[in-house]
This record gives C-alpha cells, structure tokens and sequence, in this order.
C-alpha cells in the first residue's frame, strides 16, 4: 500500500470483509444474509479503491475503479434476483399457511 | 494537515464499520436496511476522499440507492406479524453458540489473512493508471474510467451487461407467484414531488451521461437515476403499464445488450476485433453505445424492482 | 495408425454388432430374434475357422485402433487366440439353441439375448485382445453384460447374486486395472507377445514385477474362481441355465483363466516368471482351489451348487498346468481349457433340462431319472466320467498331460494332488449316476413339466460327442490337444 | 496492439457473443425461443468444433477484444483445453436443448433466454486469460444456473436456488477478493503477466487461497458443497443436465486454468486438494449409498466425481502431472456427457414411474426399459468402466499417481471406482428387480423419440472410451501450456 491512508482504507475492507463473514454464517434470516453479502462486496471494493489511490496530489488508478464499478452493478443484479428469490419462497409459505 | 485528513478517514471508517455492523445485526430489518443505505452514502464520501468520485456515485445512486430500494420492496412484501423478515424468512433460529465460534474462527482467519496480505505490499506493484493515461488520448474519451470501461476493458463491461440481462431474465421467470400485494396508495405529497422532481431528474441523468465522458458519470449512474424516475412513476399510478408493455419492456432489457454486443460482432467484422472501435470515430461509438445502454440500464434496473407480475396496473383485483 | 483387418473385425461383429439389434427386437418377434441369432452363430463359429486355417498357415490378422497415447485397442489372432475363440464359437452356437428353448415363454427376451450376444462378444475380443490394455477392457465389459444375465429373473435372490458377482468382478476388475497401468508405466508396453515383453526389467525390477504379477493374477483369479476369490461362482447359480452354461464353460471363468495363461506366457514370459518365482505359489494357489473346490462339491447337495463347486477345481487344472511351467504340463492345462468348457456344459444342459423337464434341482431328488429321462442322463454321465477323467474320454487327456508334466519337471507331487482330486471327482459324480440309474424312486416320480423339445435335447447331444471325440481322436491335427502342441511349440520354441 | 490474423481472431469473440446476441433475442421472442435455442446451440457447436479443428493444427489462438493488448487491455486464450471444453458445453447443451424442445411451453418460456446466457457465459469463461474478465464469466454462468435451478418453480426448488445463489455468490466475492489482491500486489491481472511476475509474498498467497475457496464454493468441494443436492435434485431434469454437467465445470476450469497458469502452488497445497478430493469421494459415495431419491443419487455422485478429479491437483513432477491432468480434464469431459444423459433418463423414469423414491421402484407396474438402458450406460461411464470416457479418464489419473509414486491416491482411485459402482448397483438393482411388484402385470413401454437423447448422450459417453485419440490430442501440451503460446 503506497500511503498511510490507503492502508488504513485496506484494512478497513479487511475488517468489513470479517465482519461480514461472521454475520453470513451466523445470520438467522435471508434478508440479512443479503445484507451481510453487501457488505462483503463493500470490503473488497474498499481494498480495490485503496490500491487505487496513488495520494491526495496524484490521479488515481482508474482500472480498480472501473473494476469495483463492474462489482457494483454485478451485485445489485445478483441481489435483485435474490430478493426476488426471498419474496416468492415467502409467498409460497403464505399460500401454504392460507392453504391449512 | 495530513494528520488531520488520516483522522478524518479514520473516523469515517470507524462510522462505516459501525454502521455496517448494526446493518447485519440482528433485530427489526426495517432499521437494518436503513443503516445499509446509510453505510452506502458513507461509503460514497469515502471513495470521494480516495479520488475515486465515479465509483462514489454509483456506490450512491447503485449500491445504496437501488439496493436500498429492492431491500426497501422485499422487506414491505415479507409478513407484517412475522416482525418482517426474522422467523418467515429464517433459513434456521438464532446460530448456536458452536456456530457462533467457528464463524468467528472463519472471519479472523480471513481478516487476518488480508491484513497480512495488505501490510506486505509495499506499494512497488506501478497499477494500470499510467497505461492509461498513456492511451487515453486515443480512446475517444477523456474521464480514465469511462476509458477503460468502454475502450480498454470494454468487453468486461459488455459481459457486465449480460450479467445485468441474465438477472432480469431470472426475476422474470419466477413469475408463477401468487397476486402481489396491492400498492398502498401513495399521498399528495408524494404526487407533488414526484411531479416535480422527475423532470429534473431526468435531466440530471443525461447530464451525466453526457458528462462520463470526461469527467465523473456515465452510462451505469445515468441509468440507476433514470431507473428511479421510472419506479417513482410507476410506484404513484403516473404511469400504468398496458398489456402490451410486458413485450415492449423485454425490449428495452434486451436493447442495452442487443446494441453493445451488436457492436462488439460489428466491429468484429469491420475492424478484426471486438469492440475495437475505429481510430477516428471512437468517441461516437462510445457515446451511441452508453446512450443505449443508459436507456436499457433504466429499464432493466426498473424490471429487477418491479418483476414481470407485479407492475400496479395488474394489482387492481384483476387475478382472481 | 489405424489398421483394418476384416477378420477378427468380423469376428467381433458377429457377435457384439447384433446386440444392439437384439435389444431393439420387441419380444414378440421370437423367429426374427432366433434368425439372427442363429445366423450370426453359425457366421461367427465358420469365421473361426477359417480364421484357425489361417493361422495354421503363419498368416497374421491384427486390426488397430488408438485409443490414448500408445495404447491401442488391437484384435490380433493367434494360435492362443483360436483356442479359445472357437471353443467359445462353438459353445455360443449351441448355448444359443438352448437359451431359445429355454426361454420360450419368458419375458425380457430382447434383452437377455442383447446381452447374451454382448457377452459372447467380449469372449471374442478377450481372446482375440493383442495386448494387456484390451484384454482389460474386454474383461470388464464381459463383466457388465454378464450382470443382467445373472440378475435376469428379477427375484430377490437373483439380485443378491448379482451384488455378489459384481463386487467380485469389480474388485478383480480393479486389481487388473491397477496392475496394467502399473506395468505400462514400468515396461511402456502391454503387447502379447510370445515369452513375454520384459527383457531385462526383471534384474532391474524384481520387486515390483512380483507385485503386479499378483495384482494381474489376483485380478483374473476372480474370475478364475480361484480360492479364495470363489465364493460369487456358487452363488451365481440362481440364474438361468444357458447364464450358467456362459459362467462356467462359454465365457466367464475361462476368460479368467484364459488371462492367466495369458499373462504368464505372452507378458511375463514363462522363463522371466519362473525366474521371479512367482509360478510355484500360483502353482500351489491352484493345487489348494483343486483341493478346496473338490471337497466343497462333496457336501452339496443341490446339483448346480455341487457343479459350480466342481468348475471351480476343474478350471484351477488350467492355471496349474500353466504354472507348473514346463511344456507337458502346459499343454494339458490349455487343453483342459476345451475339454472342461465341453465338459461342463455338458452337465448345465443336462441339469437345466432336470430342473426344465421335472423340476429336479437336487441331487436326491435325481433318484430313478435315468430312466425317464435316458438321454439327458447318458449325455450327463458321460460328461461325469469324463471330468473324473476315465480313459479315453476329454478329462484323461487333460490330466494325463498334466501329470506327465509334473513329473518332467521334477515336482512330482503334481501327480498326488491329480490322484487325489481325481478321487473326489469320483466321489461327488458317481452318486449322482448311482442315483440316477440304479436307485428307485422314492415315491410317485414327479410329474412332466414341460416336454423337452429338440432345441433343449440336441445341445447337450453335440456336446458330449465333442467330449468324446476330444478324447477319442485327441492326436488328430484340429483336436483341442493337437492345436494345443501347436501353440506350446511357439511358447516353448 | 497485436496484428492478428483475421479469421482466427474472430473465433473466441464470436462463440461469446453469438449465445448472447441469441440469448437477448429469445428473451425478447419467447415464442421463437426453442427455434433460437436450438439454432444458437448447433451453430456454437459448429463454431467450438472449428476452433478445436484450428487449434490441433496450428495450436492455440491468443485474441485481444478492443485491439489493446493485456495487461491494460483483456486478452482471450484459446488452446486444446480451453476447446475441449467448448466443444463438450456446446455438444452437451445442444443435445439437452434438443431433449427440452420437446418440453412444454412453459419451460421454454424462460429456459432459452437462461440456457443461451449460460453457454455464452461458460464459453467466455473458458477463453479468459484474465483474472478479472473470468470473475463476471463466473457471475453470468452463477446467475443463469440460479434461473435454471428455480423454473420448476416448487418450493424446494426455489429454497435451493436461494442457497445456491448464496454461495455461489460468497464464492464469487472471494475470487473478486483474490483478484483484488492480485492487483494490489502484481498491478495486473492478466494470466500471462501474473505466471511470470516474479514475488510471490503473502497477499499472492492470500489471493490463491482466496480464490480456490471461492471456486471451490461453486464446483461444490466437500465439505463448501451443502447446495449442490437440494439443487440439482429439485430442478427440472434439462435444468438439472446442465447444472452438473457443465456449471460445475466452468468454476473446476477456472481452478484447474489458474492452478497451472497463474500460480505455482507449493505442493502442500496440492497433497491438500488431493485429500479434500478423497474427502468429496468417500463423502459423496456414502451420501449417494444412502439418498432415499434416485435424483439425489445422482446428485450426490457429483460430489465424488469431482473429489475423483481433484486428486489430478495432487499428482506432482512433470511428466506425470500432466498425464493425470489430462485424466482430469477426461474426467470432466466423461462426466458431463454421462451425467446429463443419467439426469434426462432419469427425467424420462420419473415421467413414467411419478416418482423417483428409490425403495419404491422395485414396485413400480410401469418400467421404463430405454430409459433404464441410458441409465446404466451412462453409469458404466461414471463407474469409470471400459469402454467409456471414464475409463480413459480414470487411467489416466491413475498413469499420472502411478508414475509419480504416489500410491495413496491410485489406491483413493480404486475405492473411487468400486464406490460408485455399488451406489450405481444400488440404482440398477432397483431397475432388474420384477420380485416385488404387487400383482398385475408389468408394463414395457417402447421405445419413444424421447429416449433417443438420453441415449444419444450415453453412448457418446461410452465412444469418448474410443474416439479417446482425438480429443487427447487437443490436450497433448498440457500442463506445460501457459497462457502465451
């Protein structure tokens, strides 16, 4: 890591990337695995940005940019189709509650 | 000056670590969403502060913005009484305590595996950055990013297209659900508003688009903010969709990645290869295909909100 | 590369080829079915002669296809090859004509003879099989296409027999598997070729030549019915006679063995594998499965358990006089390779059409049936005496050959354990034939099943005049005997 | 910029975008979509077969899209390994195309546009040469496999889906990380750049293992594999064709392209894949000698198949590794043939018998005969029994640990075999045995045009036995092939 600020940026992806871990594994419902998913993506983009960064005088790397921007569209669509996924498995165990 | 900057940033990680965290904590969702769009914006000022502004505006309009949103569907369609999205949802109860210790084993591992990783970097490694800016003048643009999404690494992003088709074509298809619930209906203030604010908002949109060329914006953030007119439209009634609109809107999901891979097989036969644009025109076909794909973006990312069943004109008691 | 040769081509096709239009011949079309079988036996068995009149004459047959870096699949005919081809051509034909009788009313016809024809098949590719690496893939697929054949009656019981054969000739599968990789990837190559293809890797590796050679041989010993890898032989006898006609005479054991004689003399050669001293424990590997199989067949007393106990003694002759390692010895072991396949089918026949005929399947209940059923018994009879080895019918020969190779080679023990086994043959056949002809029936003899038409009475027939002529004309040039000097002087030049 | 030449540079782009252009014009006419499907799966295979043509005689083709040359610009690769694979994607998918044609309109609708996307994104998949372009290949085929899995729109299946997708998408952000942390550390991430650049530290380490694990996640590893059989034994027989014939390839690929290209990995890591695949092996074998459904059998042999192919991983020193990695990609080859022919026949069972419990098929009045004949046939080839692809395949692998000395893993191999021919046995007994069916007669239906794919594809698994030399060939350099020719 070139400064001081991107470590501190690439660590705080590492630690969000844990914590997200954690919470995958231990999260009780699927909304909040989503979640704990987003925040996942948000770790290594931060790691990607931080590499990125070349200090406060010098132009940035735009190839992790456009990296993390990639990243950032290929999940809203992954979550999009999980949440979709989460909204029928409910109302299929509704309809087989209204069923019973 | 430069300690000072170093506690700001510190601060604002601190923030987005705590805020990250009360998000995946467990407890009322509602709260849970809200505090991801708040990471989301502050993640936004971060990538700003890491002079990364293209990527802070789609982590605002994208990440924490349309996410935010599907969240905000998912969790008003999940059952009131259930305390929304704990026990309907629950792939299993509350992680037991053994659980518990190997997900902290499997987190530490990882944190302590990329803090190692990250602290033996000694910065050598020189990036891309001066390869671009070596090219850029060549690449018919002049923002880097824009550059190397839809010149350098364009067949990344036309991939990323394809990502984007594949997902609206799943929500799509899991369509045998049941009527959803009908739209509550939506205030004065909201009609006011929205009333007002679409207009700008679409002009905001093609500004940006038109600005990715050389400074911050682009196709990606342009369409997320067209997207949210077309839901705020479709969510207050303005706009009812008719029963030829389902046609016409796999239409528009197609027509981004029609015309981006359409250019990629022409160019494939004009130039030899794909997406090489040629020289002189560069800019042109840059411009005409995020203009397509801005358009496309907005529809899609409207469809992944929407599904294909649940548009409000259907939601008026015509399913038995 | 790719080497053509219509010969051992159309050899294979004869059989393997009509499977498929077997399998796709719905039941009902019996004469249509019967016709191409019929036509394609008597195809094949004339193919094999012709092929054997060629090979008399020096000619070389071999078709080749590659199949992975340096291995190829290569059918290449010789004197070895033909032994075996036409006992199983002649075998299939008249196996054929019972399993049509037999199975006249039975359903799943199309598919029992698809897989019958698949198996005949692969009993010509193992014989015809150039190197290691073919007869390996012929051998499994022998095993597969025997599986439905044994399993065919759909009981509960049949289908634990064919757990049994499977994890047998799966395991033994895999030990053949493991010890041609292993040799390809000490000696890069698994041709057949005469006194084998070693050269000089039996200095340099002794050790693991010794340890494939037990992988190889505890492989096909399971086929072999070797003990103690015996026990599925018995248990297979569920299945319906022409199955057990294929298990112990047509195919299955005798591709086992066949290997064994196979791997001696064409891979290790029999100088390199007397000189590893791995014959003597295959020799005494074989004198215990003679003993043990001998003495188990005592105490059965249903027929078709006390025959699979008898083959598996009966084919341990062959791998004895393969490992007694001297030119006599081999030539009785290969012959007895015809006259136990003669032999044993002979008395599967006979004891399929008992249990057809009467529904007789054990041994006390065989009392007075020579005389209701004269010509099964006389052929059964004979083919007993015959396996006890009474001069001069096919059995004598064999033995007489193996215990003049013991004593040329100085293990003159040999001639004890033949005396000895000889002995108990007698023991386990003679009651039956004392029963058969001499002892009243119990009560009321049982009453006629079914008639036993030409198609179940004449194979039987053929067969134990072929016993007989094997014996009587034994120093004839195309006896089983003759064309086993032949192939012996090449092994032994 | 590289010169290349024309015609062979188009080859790679258009395999990738002609199943997309199709893709975007079935989802847009779905009333067209099976003509599309059909039309675009043939026409993929035409063009993989070309290209494989092309590569065994003038060896491999290196395309740069865009015209700028990596590291800066994406490079695709395209060698006998990479070909192989494109031909088995587009010959098996076309066949179970040609199955689902048959299908109602209701699986059409949405099962062109999925299908269409996922073969565009396998054969993207199969021609990176970058790390990153191979991530949003591996999230294209993810989230098709996702549609796939849920269009029988049942609970179960939409709940696997859901699992699947989480997993699959947790294994996709661990690859994103390891490519994260392959730019930070080498600042490229083009496979040719990264096998020469030299210092291989800890976050090149941290990247591999990053980016196995989330591979590893994908291709259903044991002990990441707990989506796989809800998964594949919920979906509808094409879908589930696809999902273990092929999905599970693309990311075994990825790991198999990365190992021998990018990485040098220490052997230790290897002896470790080679456990984890014994692991898979006993793991899955078990699972399957014991599964109450008959897709589940077959779900679960997934699992042991790929641990069997992981033990190439572990077979180390040269001439032997590559003998067993050609067994490996064999393997992969065999596998996908026989395991979509075993999942459409068991469509065909399930259609005739109304269920697929394995207890209760002894008792079944109905016996579906051809169908029951692709089983077995496509089983002999996933036994590993000659003649079959997977005989070739296993030799091979057992050549490879063989020459290396490595005897534990031959002798993994052995059980590996008898393993799964006593799951296999469990199945086929259930199909012979006539014993238990209570009165009645039993009915044989004949043969119908259904059954011809099934069985097609069984016996093409039993000719990949045979025709061996040929696809060999194709993968006579590998290992030594790196990413530059």
């Amino acid at each position: 890591m070139t400064t001081a600020t991107a470590l501190l940026y690439g660590l705080g992806g590492a630690l969000l990337a844990g914590m997200a871990l954690y919470r995958l594994v231990t999260a009780a419902d699927w909304l909040r695995r989503i979640v704990a998913v987003n925040v996942l993506a948000v770790g290594v983009a931060s790691i990607l940005i931080a590499t990125a960064y070349r200090g406060p005088a010098a132009p940035a790397d735009p190839v992790p940019h456009a990296f993390v921007l990639t990243g950032i569209v290929v999940l809203v669509s992954t979550s999009a189709v999980a949440l979709a996924l989460i909204r029928l498995l409910h109302a299929r165990d509704e309809n087989h509650h209204d069923s019973r | 000056m430069n300690a000072a900057w170093l506690a700001f940033d510190a601060l604002l990680l601190a923030g987005i670590l705590g805020v990250a965290w009360a998000a995946m904590a467990p407890g009322d969702a509602f709260r849970a969403i809200v505090m991801f769009m708040v990471m989301g914006l502050l993640v936004a000022l971060a990538w700003v502060r890491l002079r990364a502004p293209d990527v802070a505006l789609a982590e605002a309009a994208v990440g924490s913005g349309v996410t935010g949103a599907l969240f905000l569907r998912t969790w008003h369609a999940l059952p009131r009484e259930a305390g929304r999205a704990s026990e309907a949802t629950a792939a299993r109860p509350a992680a037991p305590r053994r659980l518990r210790l190997a997900a902290f084993g499997l987190a530490a591992t990882l944190t302590g595996l990329l803090v190692a990783a990250l602290a033996s970097l000694d910065g050598t490694a020189p990036g891309l950055g001066d390869a671009v800016a070596a090219r850029l003048a060549q690449s018919g643009v002049s923002n880097p990013v824009t550059a190397v999404l839809l010149n350098f690494r364009a067949y990344d992003t036309l991939l990323e297209v394809v990502v984007l088709l594949a997902a609206v074509v799943v929500v799509w298809s899991l369509d045998a659900r049941p009527a959803p619930r009908p739209v509550p209906a939506r205030g004065p203030i909201f009609l006011g508003f929205a009333r007002l604010a679409l207009p700008v908002t679409v002009l905001a949109a093609g500004y940006l688009l038109w600005l990715g060329a050389f400074a911050p914006g682009g196709a990606f953030q342009a369409g997320a903010l067209l997207a949210a007119v077309g839901i705020v439209l479709l969510l207050g009634g303005l706009y009812r969709p008719g029963s030829g609109d389902r046609r016409r809107a796999r239409l528009a999901f197609g027509l981004g990645l029609a015309g981006f891979a359409g250019a990629g097989a022409l160019t494939l036969g004009l130039e030899g290869a794909m997406l090489r644009y040629p020289p002189a025109a560069a800019k042109t076909w840059i411009l005409a295909i995020e203009a397509v794909l801005t358009l496309s973006i907005a529809a899609t990312l409207a469809g992944l909100f929407l599904g294909e069943r649940s548009a409000p004109a259907r939601t008026g008691g015509e399913r038995p | 590369m790719i080497q053509i040769d219509i010969l051992p081509l159309a050899i294979l096709m004869t059989s393997m080829g009509i499977a498929p239009v077997l399998f796709a011949i719905p039941d009902a079309r019996s004469r249509l079915r019967t016709t191409i079988n019929l036509a394609s036996a008597s195809a094949k068995l004339a193919l094999v002669i012709w092929l054997s009149i060629r090979v008399a004459d020096g000619a070389v047959h071999a078709a080749r296809l590659p199949v992975m870096p340096g291995l190829d699949l290569v059918l290449q005919a010789d004197a070895l090859s033909v032994l075996f081809a036409a006992l199983s051509a002649t075998l299939w034909l008249l196996t054929t004509i019972y399993a049509v009788g037999y199975l006249e009313k039975e359903p799943n016809r199309n598919r029992f003879f698809g897989f019958f024809s698949l198996c005949v098949g692969a009993t010509a590719g193992l014989a015809m099989a150039g190197n290691l690496f073919t007869f390996l893939l012929f051998y499994e697929v022998l095993t597969l296409a025997t599986y439905p054949l044994v399993v065919h009656r759909g009981t509960a019981a049949a289908l634990r027999a064919g757990r049994l054969y499977l994890a047998y000739t799966l395991g033994g599968g895999m030990l053949v598997m493991l010890g041609t990789v292993w040799l390809w990837v000490l000696a890069g190559t698994t041709d057949f070729v005469p006194r084998g293809v070693l050269g000089g890797l039996a200095e340099s590796h002794p050790g693991e030549l010794r340890l494939i050679f037990v992988l190889l041989i505890a492989g096909l010993g399971v086929k072999a019915a070797l003990v103690p890898l015996h026990a599925w032989l018995p248990a297979a006898m569920v299945a319906p006679a022409p199955v057990s006609a294929l298990l112990h005479a047509v195919a299955v054991v005798k591709a086992g063995a066949f290997g064994i004689v196979r791997v001696v003399y064409d891979v290790y050669g029999i100088d390199t594998a007397a000189d590893l001293g791995v014959t003597g424990p295959l020799a005494a590997a074989a004198c215990v499965t003679i003993v043990y199989g001998s003495l188990c067949a005592l105490a059965q007393d249903d027929l078709k358990r006390r025959l699979a106990y008898s083959t598996v003694s009966q084919v341990a002759y062959i791998t004895l006089g393969v490992a007694l390692a001297g030119p006599v010895a081999a030539v009785g072991g290969l012959a007895h390779l015809i006259h136990q396949g003669l032999i044993k089918i002979t008395m599967f026949l006979c004891a399929g059409n008992l249990a057809e005929a009467r529904g007789i399947k054990a041994v006390s209940e065989m009392a007075g049936i020579g005389r209701t059923m004269p010509a099964t018994m006389l052929a059964f009879s004979l083919a007993a005496l015959a396996m006890i080895g009474l001069p001069p019918l096919a059995g004598f020969v064999s033995k007489w050959h193996l215990a003049a190779g013991g004593i040329a080679t100085d293990q003159a023990w040999v001639v004890a354990v033949l005396l000895g086994s000889s002995l108990l043959n007698a023991a386990y056949f003679l009651p039956i034939l004392h029963t058969a002809w001499f002892r009243e029936p119990a009560g009321a003899p049982a009453a006629a099943k079914r008639p036993i038409g030409w198609m179940l009475g004449v194979p039987p027939a053929v067969t134990a005049a072929l016993v007989l002529a094997a014996g009587l004309l034994a120093n004839a040039p195309f006896s089983p005997l003759g064309w086993t000097r032949f192939i012996i002087s090449l092994e032994y030049s | 910029m590289i010169p290349a030449d024309p015609a062979l540079a188009q080859w790679p782009a258009a395999l990738v975008l002609g199943p997309v252009l199709a893709a975007v014009a079935a989802f847009i006419w779905p009333r067209a979509g099976a003509v599309v499907g059909l039309g675009a799966s043939a026409a993929t295979l035409a063009g993989a077969l070309a290209l494989a043509l092309q590569i065994h005689d003038s060896g491999p083709i290196r395309t740069v899209p865009g015209g700028w040359d990596a590291p800066l610009g994406i490079a695709m690769y395209a060698d006998g390994l990479a070909a192989l694979l494109l031909v088995m994607t587009a010959g098996v998918g076309t066949a179970v195309a040609l199955a689902t044609a048959g299908a109602g309109p209701r699986q059409g609708t949405f099962f062109w546009p999925l299908w269409l996307l996922l073969l565009g994104g396998l054969n993207g998949l199969y021609l990176a040469a970058d790390a990153f372009n191979l991530y949003i290949t591996l999230e294209i085929v993810g989230l098709a496999a996702v549609g796939l899995t849920a269009l029988s729109g049942t609970p179960e299946s939409v709940r696997a889906a859901l699992t699947y997708l989480l997993a699959g998408l947790m294994g996709s952000l661990l690859f994103l990380l390891g490519v994260a942390l392959l730019y930070s550390a080498h600042g490229r991430v083009d496979f040719a750049g990264l096998a020469t650049a030299t210092a291989a530290g800890p976050a090149v380490s941290a990247a591999l293992v990053a980016m196995l694990v989330g591979l590893a996640l994908k291709t259903a590893i044991v002990p990441l594999h707990v989506w796989l059989p809800a998964a594949h034994a919920n979906a509808t027989p094409p879908a589930s064709a696809l999902l273990s014939a092929l999905v599970i390839k693309g990311s075994l690929y990825a790991a198999m392209r990365l190992w021998l290209a990018v990485f040098d990995p220490a052997a230790a890591l290897g002896t470790l894949m080679g456990l984890l695949g014994a692991g898979a092996i006993v793991w899955g074998s078990v699972q399957a000698l014991r599964a109450p459904r008959l897709k589940l059998v077959v779900a679960y042999s997934t699992l042991a198949q790929v641990g069997l192919i992981l033990l190439a991983f572990a077979v180390a020193g040269d001439d032997a590794a590559a003998v067993a990695w050609r067994g490996a990609v064999y393997l992969m080859l065999a596998h996908a043939v026989a395991k979509a022919a075993m999942f459409l026949a068991v469509g065909r069972i399930v259609a005739a018998v109304g269920h697929d419990d394995l207890d209760r098929l002894a008792e079944a009045r109905v016996r579906p005969g051809p169908a029951q004949f692709a089983f077995a046939l496509a089983a002999v080839s996933l036994i590993g029994l000659p003649p079959s692809g997977g005989f070739v395949g296993k030799w091979l692998l057992l050549e490879g640990s063989i020459a290396a000395g490595t005897w534990p893993w031959a002798a993994v191999i052995a059980a590996a075999t008898l393993l799964s021919a006593a799951y296999m046995t469990r199945v086929l007994a259930q199909f012979f045995r006539t014993d238990g069916v209570p009165g009645g007669e039993i009915v044989r239906p004949g043969w119908t045009r259904a059954d011809a794919v099934p069985l097609a594809l069984a016996l093409a698994a039993l000719g990949l036995g045979i025709a061996a030399a040929g696809p060999l060939a194709l993968l006579a350099p590998v290992p030594a092939s790196g990413v530059t020719p």
